[in-house]
């Protein structure tokens, strides 16, 4: 983290979070890390709202943000470490490597101007917790009511969605599988915990 | 528990999912131009039909869409989802109250797709 | 330790059970042994133990009557401390080591238990007995319910809380099996050939159904192999399966809407208890395409004279014991049936080694293989006969039997008594139609069989073998594997046509129907027919029930109790309706059951809570800031899930003391509150402006770029719903606030009247109250603090005014500073993004030190706001209450719509007199009235008072070191300056009626 | 007419002969071509109507008319909560003179309706319910209807397993307590009502569906009936979560939407709880039975339903809620879940009025709660339909109340009215 000032929900908790990785040290489990956790802190988030049936709106940000917006419902699209979420009919996420925010947001909202749409700055209202491991369906299974199984849902997928009793963008990034949850800062310390807390039967261990 | 057709996010758990009430209860244009009766009328009667009922639900969890449902309050079979703004479904002839008319299932071999049927 | 006298020989019986492998278990204080593989209930049965509990009305002695879920009887106390459970079937309980359990409903001991005097005084006890008396003298029933009270209820609850951890999981597949009987088995495998994901799961510890237990399965060949080497390759090619799923020990114990099912999975109830982080149980909440019901039958029991002593069972359920088990239910078993299928039972229990004492069999003219087969190995059948009556004290030493006459309504000739030490009976055999049933199947009466059938449903799901009454192995199988086959079809995939396992077909002689065996006494006038084993209901008492008017079978079931026990009355219920058929000159199909209703068998509590308990109860919500509160002592309150430091104790304060200091630095130095909590949404596009105007009770339209206005939310009734400041920072862009409590519920309210009402609206709302962490600091220095941490922004009270909002760098981090004020004083709310909440206040602390800042929480909050009237919505407020009910009018636009707006002129909303927010002073400035008191005009000396209102907020303000009150009050404004009263119960409080503002009125202190 | 009356003495005579004696509770009439009143619905509300109006009113001539068995209804599926610790004074004046003739019910119908005044506690879980419980008792009190509060070790020393640590994710911080509340045997209501009514004379006809209302003008003349068309100048419809299938008939639409509500009991056990414990924040109300089970309320299901049944997630809730506030009941076992079918009104409170069709009389809207006002509810629908106007413990329930906006919303502090 290169503003030492700068905390992210889960800094008590995940050593990811950390720069000297000592805090939170996660309770072992029985396994041998079924389940791997980690916070990506910090990742730039903008709430992107417009007309998606209006071709000068997609091409604006295709200018922006160098790739096509997903117009498939819950579906990604992206390039290098810019990654848009299907939300909605008129919404988006897009998160961007930490501090890039500023500049996409930027952009974005300069080729935007003068159309009916909306850029927000989110980076700080949620944060994302990477899931990964031999056991990482199970645990989500736990808590999450959509059908992860490979035949429905594979990398590339989105669904917002709850776990527990927390709500989610659930993001599944690759075929491991890894899945990105997206949660709203102060429901991730209980998102985590719950996590862990499901993970112990697997084992589960601190990523990065 | 419920599986919705989410309009844009496919069949999702009811838990997913905030109801709104019956549906197609316009706001009054000018209000002010209404009784009291009137305005009661709007605000708190409802036909709160047994058999088919329109109405609202959004997708809290998912992607927050309002949008409309058309079930059958004794079966809970869902006959029609459609998008806000849409017509209901032209075939389907609103629900008198108190008229349990049985709704055609969707297609009998529709996954998780309950008939209608008379009451308890 | 007492050797297992009961156990049949290995070469005859060699059962299911691993006799290399014994286990020892306590059974009501005395040392047993069993084997890997028993019950409770078969290693007792292997041990000769029959008596085991008590019944729950009469305290008659209760034996083992089933071998499953069905069981009625056999309910026991498991374990001891706080794994204690109450009312577990010992027939579903699998034996581990040092499993120890005891008798319930009993005392001393389920020998001689006191409580027996009940079935002495049976006589006066009838069916709904209670209801007639108890009734005098009126005050006397709190007594006499205190003896029924202790009377009742079965097992004892746990002491101390739950060691175990409970899981949940959702699951989804293309076919759901349930029960893996041979049915259930090749419906899962053709579904699975197919390519669809499947979930099989059966409620036993091993899979096979009737293959393990049954006579028609133990010994059946499948595809010319014995049917459980069939069974064991089935399984074998099921779990290698990747998409299959197979779940042994797995009830599935309820069929909600849209083929949303509940599958209860008993992880390690078969161990002394479970491993580190191994969960005791799971809930499985599947949601499957299509589902296949192979649930089995339920054998039901013969309603006959004293049908209940230890020793009569079930005859299925006493081949089971000596086939699956190799436990002998006896050295003589009496065999009674109605049917074809206890003869195989008594052949099988032969065959094994145990002696059968006869064959007693309804029906006139017994015959057919089974019947000859029984006659070949010299087994008396008594046919056309019936059993009149049992003997024995706490367990079963003989029988009579009579003959029946033509019509099976009396009986006749010489009285035979039989010698026997157990009774196996046969009343034919229930489909388990329950989960169909729930699933809102609708059931078709087969009066031949005299039983109920899954008839025709629209559902996602189909009936396969003995619960859709196929009887043979061969029928079981092919209706199995068709309805597999189907199912996946349905779902999408393409079943290959591979003929169904084949096994040989051997049909029953029909059985004989008789709802209630006759005896040589009118029923009711000696010994007792059993329907409902638990709850003691007999044949007599539904003729009772029938005379006194419950006739339709809801009635029976609640006058009589009849399957209302544990057992939702599996064995019982279709006699129970039968008998009443019988007595109404009714059809039982007309008669029909009573509703089957979630779930099968009982769920733990701890099951369906699972981890959302304890730490994960619910969310605890917290804001960037909230470790240094920790870290200050903070004491905490919550509001929702929301943690927010109430107040900041010094050593030795006490809540007042605290508050006191906390608002006091806040008017005369400077204080800071973490105010990150409140609600904040974005709200952008070309007509936010016109939104808000329909939204809010006041206009928006006029409000300046980087100013902001104070507004009221109302619901479309004209009541309060949440109010806010809200900013604009650029034409089409506003910066909302809500109320805590109001973020998520007002966004939702926006987003449903811009979706669903005003699409034409251009608008975008975001919610952005995590984005921000927001430290207010309010006081006379705050000016001052904001100059020395450095922020960018002229300061200069006319360059950055009172209600606007200035961006700029607050000790060096990128802020959005407000300037408002909800204390009264120069305020200012310092808006950063949330990483930086803590840094922010850090830097604002070290820097006010030398102004003495001071950290406030929210009851400092609540006085410093109530010190100048602002209302707190959902305080002051309750639902009811208008903006002009606040004295707010001036917020309430004349000139244009709103949501809400109409309301106000309704005919009671319109009232003058209404309950108005007003100030109170009590006479004695010391005195703080409660929160909640309510007011009067006039005392009386006793209650009813007429209540004008109530106090909504009430503190002592030490800024005016006295105590200061708002209230809503009926007619309020009008009462201005008058006295009125607060009776309490231990005193009356005298208060003075006064505008609701306390402290610079006119509003000048906020400027600094 | 079944003149027997019950008692020990009648129960011993009976054993005499194997109670081969006992007569019908009530008679199961064929209906009369027409009647003075009919009460539509057979459920507690339904038969009270009809036994005060020939008790007090001396109006017997009279029919219930119940599409499916008496007490079917939510009468037979309810958590049996009795208690009249209620906000406003209209609500508490009702629910009181309910309370009043609970007291002394099992005696005046000769039928043990098991009321159990055993006392009924509201939790509360933060500062804001501690306030609303305070202004609740002050006002009940005022309204001479006895309410206390206690505090987090009294209730601890009433209700000992309850958890009542600090350290749980919502800590009860106090409670309210109205000793004369309780249970009382829900069936046995249904029963001595009828069994009641029955004897003055009213017609108890089940298994007769109101099909149709027949007007001619601007009055009722009827009912079309499963079983044919039976005439009545004066019909009161107090079918619950029917009601606005019935209102329909009449060409009215009434402030109603019915929803699922669920209930559940556990397996029966040894007395472990003694008073009725409620807490509106955790959602869970609960009482033992005297036959052993908890009985326990669930929440309703968000959306409209005329099924009697509801959803998994509610029970979860319901028992996660369950096992915080009491951790030994996580070993117990859920029996049997169920739902009835409530009419809940946008104020939470009961609508006992006439409507604009002349004849035509509704007691209807007591959703979640109604159990409670059972014979309170008869005793003043009695007098509104034999007086052709409300009572004034009634007066402030009518229809109009929609119209003026003077509701009588008992939701604000409650959340759960049962
Ligand atoms: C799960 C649950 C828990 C509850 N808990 C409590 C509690 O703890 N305390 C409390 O006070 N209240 C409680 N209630 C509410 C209470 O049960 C009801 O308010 C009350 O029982 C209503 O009584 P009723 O006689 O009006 O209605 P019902 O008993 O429902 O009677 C209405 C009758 O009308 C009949 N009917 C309907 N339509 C027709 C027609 N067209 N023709 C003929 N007959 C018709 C129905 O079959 C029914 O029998 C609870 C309710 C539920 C469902
Ligand atoms: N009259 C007779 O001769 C007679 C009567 C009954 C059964 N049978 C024989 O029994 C066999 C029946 O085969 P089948 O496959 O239909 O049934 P089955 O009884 O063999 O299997 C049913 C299985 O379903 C399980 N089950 C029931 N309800 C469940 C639930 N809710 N959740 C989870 N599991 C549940 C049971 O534990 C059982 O293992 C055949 O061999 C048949 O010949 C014969
Ligand atoms: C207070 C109360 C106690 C109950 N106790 C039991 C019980 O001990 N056993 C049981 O099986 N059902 C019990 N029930 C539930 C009824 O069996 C039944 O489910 C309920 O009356 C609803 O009817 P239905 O399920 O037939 O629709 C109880 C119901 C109530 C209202
Ligand atoms: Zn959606």
């Amino acid at each position: 983290m290169a503003d030492p000032s700068a905390l992210s929900p889960l800094a008590g908790r995940s050593p990811s979070s950390r720069a000297d990785g000592a805090a939170g040290a996660l309770p072992p489990g029985v396994g041998q890390g079924g389940v791997v956790m980690a916070e990506r802190a910090l990742v730039g988030k903008l709430v992107l709202r417009g007309d998606a049936d209006d071709a000068g709106f997609r091409d604006a940000v295709r200018g922006a943000l160098g790739f096509d917006l997903p117009l498939a419902a819950n579906t990604a699209s992206g390039a290098e470490s810019t990654t848009a979420l299907w939300l909605g009919p008129n919404e988006w996420l897009v998160a961007t490597a930490p501090g890039a925010e500023t500049a996409a947001a930027v952009s974005l909202k300069v080729a935007l101007s003068g159309r009916h749409a909306s850029v927000t700055d989110v980076s700080d209202s949620r944060t994302v917790i990477r899931l990964s491991g031999a056991n990482a369906r199970d645990v989500l299974a736990k808590g999450c009511p959509i059908d992860l199984h490979p035949r429905v849902f594979g990398p590339g997928r989105v669904a917002q969605s709850l776990v527990a009793r927390a709500g989610v963008i659930l993001h599944q990034v690759d075929e491991s599988p890894t899945f990105d949850l997206y949660v709203v800062a102060s429901f991730a310390g209980y998102l985590w915990d719950w996590l862990v807390d499901a993970a112990a039967e697997f084992g589960v261990a601190a990523g990065r | 528990m419920l599986l919705i057709d989410c309009p844009w996010c496919g069949p999702r758990d009811e838990n997913e999912f905030q109801y709104g009430g019956e549906a197609h209860i316009a706001r009054p244009k000018d209000p002010a131009l209404l009784s009291d009766a009137q305005w009661a009328d709007y605000l708190f009667m409802r036909g709160n039909p047994k058999g088919r009922h329109r109405e609202r639900w959004m997708h809290r969890s998912g992607c927050r869409r309002w949008f409309n449902v058309e079930r059958d309050t004794v079966s809970h079979a869902i006959t029609a989802v459609y998008r806000m703004g849409e017509a209901p479904p032209a075939t389907a002839k609103p629900a008198a109250t108190g008229d349990a008319t049985s709704a055609e299932p969707r297609s009998s071999g529709d996954p998780g797709q309950w008939p209608a049927g008379g009451a308890e | 330790m007492s050797e297992q006298s009961h156990r049949l020989d290995a070469a005859a019986a060699p059962g299911r059970i691993d006799r290399g492998h014994p286990l020892r278990f306590v059974f009501n204080g005395r040392g047993y042994e069993g084997f890997a593989g028993d019950t409770l209930a078969s290693a007792l049965i292997a041990n000769g133990v029959h008596l085991v509990g008590r019944s729950f009305k009469y305290h008659r002695p209760r034996g083992i009557v089933g071998s499953g879920s069905e069981e009625p009887n056999a309910l026991v106390q498991l374990r001891t401390g706080e794994r204690t459970e109450p009312n577990v079937r010992a027939t579903q309980a699998e034996l581990f080591d040092g499993l120890i359990a005891s008798s319930q409903n009993c005392w001393p001991s389920v020998g001689f238990d006191l409580g027996a005097i009940n079935d002495m005084a049976s006589r006066i006890l009838p069916a709904g007995f209670y209801y007639k008396t108890f009734m005098w003298p009126p005050s006397a029933w709190m007594f006499y319910e205190g003896l029924i009270r202790r009377a009742a209820g079965l097992g004892r609850a746990p002491d101390d809380p739950d060691p175990d951890r409970y899981e949940k999981r959702f699951a989804h597949c293309d076919v759901l099996v349930v029960g893996a009987g041979p049915a259930g088995l090749a419906a899962a495998l053709a579904a699975a050939r197919a390519g669809a994901r499947v979930v099989l799961c059966d409620e036993q510890a091993e899979m096979g159904g009737q293959l393990l237990a049954h006579p028609r399965g133990v010994g059946a060949v499948i595809d010319g192999r014995p049917a459980l080497d069939w069974a064991s390759a089935a399984l074998g090619e099921l779990a290698s399966n990747k998409d299959v799923t197979l779940l042994p020990r797995t009830t599935c114990f309820g069929y909600y809407d849209h083929n949303a099912l509940a599958l209860a999975e008993r992880v390690a109830d078969h161990v002394a208890k479970p491993r580190q982080f191994q969960p005791r149980q799971r809930l499985w909440k599947l949601r499957a395409r299509r589902v296949v019901l192979a649930t089995g039958a339920i054998e039901r029991p013969l309603v006959f004279r004293d049908n209940d002593r230890p020793g009569i069972m079930l005859a299925g359920s006493a081949a089971a014991y000596g086939m699956r088990y190799g436990a002998a239910v006896g050295r003589r078993v009496l065999v009674f049936t109605n049917n074809d299928s206890a003869y195989r039972a008594a052949l099988a229990l032969f065959d094994a080694g145990v002696g059968i004492a006869g064959i007693v069999d309804l029906r006139p003219a017994a015959s057919g293989k089974p019947v000859e087969d029984a006659r070949a190995r010299g087994i008396e059948v008594l046919a056309g006969w019936a059993l009149t009556a049992t003997d024995g004290p706490s367990k079963v030493r003989a029988a009579l039997a009579m003959q029946l006459d033509e019509a099976g309504a009396g009986v006749q000739g010489p009285i035979r008594r039989i010698e026997c030490d157990a009774i196996a009976m046969s009343g034919g055999w229930n489909p388990a139609v329950h989960l169909y049933s729930q699933a809102r199947g609708k059931l078709r009466y087969d009066g031949a069989q005299g039983i109920f059938l899954p008839g025709r449903t629209e559902q996602a799901l189909a009936v396969a073998g003995s619960c859709n009454g196929a009887w043979s192995l061969g029928a079981c199988l092919a209706e199995g594997a068709a309805a597999g086959a189907a199912a996946a079809e349905a779902a999408g995939f393409t079943a290959a046509s591979a003929p169904a396992p084949a096994a040989a077909e051997e049909n029953d002689s029909p059985a004989r129907l008789l709802w209630v065996v006759p005896s040589d006494r009118p029923l009711g006038e000696g010994g007792k027919h059993f329907v409902d084993f638990q709850n003691d209901v007999t044949a007599a008492d539904i003729g009772l029930a029938v005379r006194e008017g419950y006739k339709s079978v809801e009635h029976l079931k609640r006058y009589t109790t009849s399957g209302m026990g544990t057992d939702q009355g599996k064995l019982g219920n279709v006699h129970a309706l039968g008998i009443l058929a019988e007595v109404t000159a009714a059809e039982p199909g007309a008669v029909g059951t009573t509703t089957f209703r979630p779930p099968y068998t009982p769920v733990g509590f701890g099951t369906l809570a699972g981890r959302d308990v304890g730490a994960l109860a619910d969310p605890v919500r917290t804001t960037a800031m909230h470790g240094w509160h920790v870290a200050a002592g903070a004491v905490f309150e919550d509001v929702g899930q929301w943690k927010r430091p109430h107040y900041y104790p010094r050593p030795g304060e006490s809540l007042h003391d605290a508050v006191n200091r906390e608002v006091k630095a806040a008017r005369t130095g400077v204080g800071i509150l973490d105010a990150s909590t409140l609600g904040k949404i974005d709200i952008q596009g070309p007509d936010a402006a016109e939104f808000l105007n329909r939204i809010y009770t006041n206009a928006w339209t006029k409000l300046e770029i980087g100013r902001a206005r104070y507004g009221f939310m109302c619901r479309e009734d004209g009541m309060v719903f949440d109010d806010g400041v809200t900013t604009r920072l650029a034409a089409g862009h506003f910066h909302m606030t809500t109320t805590t409590g109001g973020a998520a519920r007002v966004l939702s309210w926006l987003e449903e009247w811009a979706q669903t009402e005003w699409p034409e609206l251009r608008v975008y709302m975001t919610s952005v109250t995590e984005q921000w962490a927001v430290a207010a600091i309010a006081g006379p220095h705050a000016r001052a603090l904001l100059a020395k941490v450095g922020t960018g922004i002229d300061l200069d009270a006319k360059a950055f005014p009172f209600m606007a909002m200035r961006e700029g760098n607050v000790a060096g981090i990128p802020a959005r500073v407000f300037r408002i004020s909800f204390t009264g004083e120069l305020s200012y709310e310092i808006n950063v993004p949330a990483r930086y909440g803590m840094a922010l206040w850090q830097a604002l602390m070290a820097a006010g030190a030398e102004f003495g800042i001071t950290p406030y929480g929210t009851e400092a909050m609540h006085v410093l706001r109530a010190e100048k009237g602002f209302v707190i919505v959902g305080q002051d407020t309750d639902g009811t209450v208008t903006p002009i009910d606040l004295g707010m009018d001036w917020i309430v636009s004349k000139a244009k719509d709103f949501i809400g707006k109409r309301s106000l002129s309704r005919a009671d909303t319109a009232r003058g007199d209404r309950k108005q927010l007003v100030g109170l002073l009590t006479d004695d400035p010391r005195v703080v009235l409660p929160e909640g008191g309510q007011i009067v005009a006039e005392l009386k000396p006793e209650p009813p008072m007429a209540m004008l209102g109530h106090v909504t907020s009430s503190y002592f303000s030490a800024n005016l070191d006295r105590s200061i009150a708002l209230a809503l009050v009926r007619n309020g404004r009008q009462r201005i300056g008058a006295a009125l009263h607060v009776p309490l119960a231990d005193r009356n409080i005298r208060v003075k009626v006064v505008e609701p503002k306390f402290i610079d009125p006119e509003g000048r202190r906020q400027d600094g | 007419m079944p003149a027997a009356r019950y008692s020990i003495f009648s129960l011993l005579r009976n054993a005499a002969t194997y109670h081969r004696e006992w007569q019908a509770a009530w008679r199961s009439p064929d209906p009369k071509p027409a009647y003075d009143v009919i009460i539509v619905g057979g459920g507690g509300h339904g038969l009270a109507t009809a036994y005060y109006l020939a008790k007090e009113h001396r109006i017997s001539n009279v029919a219930v008319l119940e599409k499916g068995w008496l007490g079917g209804g939510n009468t037979g599926r309810n958590t049996t909560i009795v208690r009249s610790n209620y906000l406003w004074d209209e609500s508490a004046h009702l629910y009181e003179h309910s309370l009043k003739l609970w007291e002394s019910l099992s005696q005046e119908l000769n039928f043990n309706v098991m009321f159990s005044p055993r006392g009924v506690l509201n939790l509360a879980h933060n500062l804001h319910d501690l306030r609303e419980l305070q202004r609740r008792v002050n006002a009940i009190r005022l309204n001479g209807i006895d309410s206390e509060i206690l505090t987090t070790a009294q209730v601890k020393a009433m209700v000992p397993i309850l958890n009542c640590s600090p350290n749980i994710r919502y800590p009860v911080l106090g409670a309210s307590l109205q000793r004369r509340g309780g249970v009382a045997r829900h069936d046995a209501v249904a029963w001595g009502f009828a069994r009641g009514a029955d004897a003055l004379g009213v017609d108890i006809i089940q298994n007769c569906e109101v099909t149709g209302i027949r007007r001619e003008g601007d009055r009722v003349v009827g009912v079309e009936t499963t079983r044919g068309f039976i005439g009545a100048a004066k019909i009161g419809c107090v079918a619950a979560g029917h009601s606005s299938v019935l209102a329909s008939m009449a060409g009215l639409r009434l402030p109603i939407e019915s929803h699922p509500l669920q209930a559940l009991v556990s397996e029966p056990i040894k007395p472990i709880l003694h008073t009725v414990v409620m807490s509106a924040a955790v959602h869970v109300y609960v009482s033992q039975s005297d036959k052993g089970e908890l009985v326990i309320g669930a929440g309703i299901d968000a959306f409209n339903s005329y099924a009697q049944r509801g959803s998994l997630p509610i029970i979860e809730e319901i028992m996660a809620s369950a096992c915080v506030l009491f951790p030994m009941f996580s070993r117990l076992k859920m029996l049997r879940s169920w739902a009835g079918i409530v009419d809940v009104c946008p104020d939470a409170s009961p609508i006992i009025s006439g409507t604009p069709v002349k004849g035509l009389y509704f007691n209807c809207g007591w959703g979640t709660g109604g159990f409670k006002a059972t014979p309170g509810s008869g005793w003043v629908f009695a007098h509104t339909l034999a007086q052709d106007r409300p009572h004034p413990l009634n007066a402030a329930f009518s229809l109009e109340r929609f119209t003026s906006g003077a509701l009588i919303d008992e939701h604000g502090a409650a959340a759960v009215a049962h």
